[in-house]
């Protein structure tokens, strides 16, 4: 019962729901109880043959189609999937690790001007402004958001990949070189 | 050509076709060709024979420039520094400190250092494009459902940002009649701060004392701004002031009496009555 | 496999899906297939515990949340953030800006009738009256509030980003909407 309600509420939402917000929506129900149904449904989606997976994303649960079936509901949806060029990539990879951070970090870390991207990556929601640096001059500093979150499929910003150490880097040699950026979704 | 040999040609060119490097690779900037170069002549990057990748980068530019192409500032300050860097090594050192200027430290090692770090950031780009990306790979029902059209919703906060706000300004003094031009400082912005926590203060007090508004931190910007809300504030006629005598205290109160702003076209909450 | 396809192309579909139309999405499969995947969820979610049901509406089938939750899912309605009308917004702007501001200055910037706009923004305690200006008319001057300061998460208003650092990233570059590098072969 308490299962097949928390399905259908995290199925008409539109947005990742938290545990908090189902615990507000259900206050009949303990959080524990909500807790298991979810986990309960998130199994029930890894069974074989369900199109859709339960993911937690954005600090909250969604259900969202198994990214196996994308070519197909690409067909349905007449959308064109959504592409990030190399130097959104790039700029959104610097923003979410060094966070707060300034323009002028981004650019000394990427090496070019990337204002016309960050502005981009504003009117995107990809990124927003969280305030003003107390330094001379007082530039703005970027953060993350909620949208990034949910467009890259992340749990929370602690989820991101530890950025690969130096060293790593360092030795991977000339066949860094062989791997095609997917960049593209063919 | 099979397709699959095109495109080792693109990601591989000969060492002489730099122009056809220039036609199938563009690059995000002097790190990204020199992180290439420096790949591409399988050399160890914290030993850069700085001589041969310069000579390579400065043909890539020339290209560039036969090309007609743009070449951003960027890779020109890059190839100063290169240079730099360059005559550097070919200085006669102090015996035995091989290559290193007199702080001790090799002239490449602060390149070798941004190097490391784009490469990072470039990695974490390339995972980052290679999640399950939402509307790409993985789609949402982030529309509203059949089920919820009748329910009428209760208007609450909506979730935007600062920028929203000031795309909104921008946006709006675009169209608007030329004459209300004028660059809206952060100057004015602290103004309004302190017209702002002016009222405040002055809520519930019959009166405070001049001094007493210039409490805190007593930077220039702050007085001033202080300074000119002040006279704002008169020249609304929403604070009084008074001296007593000369030189004496001046005190000021609020010149808005209670119940004084209500009006029936508003009926609110009067924070300044 | 094709069961878990057709759930995710009705799953992510804002309209029911006729068989014609899937059978059309899905032509590498023969239209008998996909009628007994859609018989096969159909019995899926009457199986004890789920929170939809495949519907047959309109001349196609859909997925609706089952009515015995309707209470519930109404509640997260209720609740639902809506989004600022791009007038709330923009004489949000002005008042942000501009403080202490009159009505007629509003309404001169954005060239319309702004009472409305205005009264809801009081409403919502987003913006404040501070006080009555001294000209003809006396007309009620006014500025944003803490909860505006509280909502946009600022220090102060110093910290609002100024017209110039926002000009100065549409600026640079126009590199913001760099087609994507020819880097795999499409």
């Amino acid at each position: 019962m308490l299962k097949g309600l928390v399905e259908s509420l995290l199925f008409v939402s539109d947005s990742p729901l938290s545990l908090d917000r189902i615990g507000t929506l259900l206050e009949e129900f303990e959080r524990e109880e909500i807790k298991s149904a979810i986990a309960a449904i998130a199994d029930d989606c890894r069974a074989e043959g369900r199109g859709v997976e339960l993911v937690s994303v954005a600090g909250g649960y969604q259900f969202r189609s198994r990214h196996e079936y994308a070519d197909y509901i690409r067909r349905l949806k007449r959308v064109k999937p959504v592409r990030f060029s190399p130097s959104s990539l790039e700029t959104l990879a610097i923003v979410a690790y060094r966070q707060p951070v300034t323009r002028a970090e981004i650019e000394y870390l990427r090496g070019v001007d990337s204002g016309g991207v960050l502005k981009n990556l504003l009117d995107k929601k990809l990124v927003r402004i969280l305030g003003k640096k107390d330094i001379p001059g007082k530039p703005l500093i970027y953060g993350t958001t909620r949208e990034f979150m949910e467009t890259f499929d992340l749990k929370d910003l602690a989820s991101l990949p530890t950025l690969r150490e130096i060293q790593e880097l360092a030795d991977s040699g000339s066949d860094a070189e062989q791997v095609p950026l997917p960049l593209t979704d063919e | 050509m099979t397709a699959t040999d095109s495109v080792q040609n693109q990601l591989f060119p000969d060492e002489s076709s730099i122009a056809c490097l220039v036609r199938t690779k563009a690059f995000e900037g002097p790190l990204d060709l020199l992180l290439h170069l420096i790949r591409k002549n399988e050399v160890d990057i914290y030993n850069i024979p700085i001589a041969e990748i310069t000579r390579q980068y400065l043909d890539y530019l020339d290209v560039m420039r036969e090309l007609n192409l743009d070449i951003a500032g960027e890779f020109l300050v890059m190839a100063s520094t290169l240079i730099q860097i360059k005559s550097q090594m070919l200085l006669p050192t102090p015996v035995d400190s091989g290559g290193e200027d007199e702080s001790g430290e090799d002239p490449r090692a602060e390149l070798v250092r941004r190097l490391l770090e784009y490469e990072k950031y470039r990695q974490a780009a390339i995972d980052l494009a290679s999640r399950n990306v939402l509307d790409r790979d993985v789609f949402a029902r982030n529309f509203p459902s059949p089920e919820l059209e009748e329910v009428v919703p209760e208007e609450t906060f909506a979730e935007i940002e600062v920028f929203d706000l000031v795309d909104a300004f921008r946006r709006i003094l675009a169209k608007a009649p030329k004459e209300s031009f004028h660059e809206v400082g952060s100057e004015n912005i602290s103004i309004a701060d302190r017209i702002a926590d002016i009222l405040d203060f002055l809520q519930g007090k019959e009166m405070v004392t001049f001094e007493d508004l210039f409490l805190g931190n007593l930077t220039r910007e702050f007085i001033v701004a202080t300074f000119l809300a002040i006279l704002e504030l008169c020249r609304l006629k929403m604070i009084k002031l008074t001296q007593v005598e000369s030189y004496g205290n001046i005190w000021i109160r609020s010149a808005v009496l209670p119940g004084d702003v209500q009006t029936a076209e508003l009926p609110i909450d009067i924070t300044y009555a």
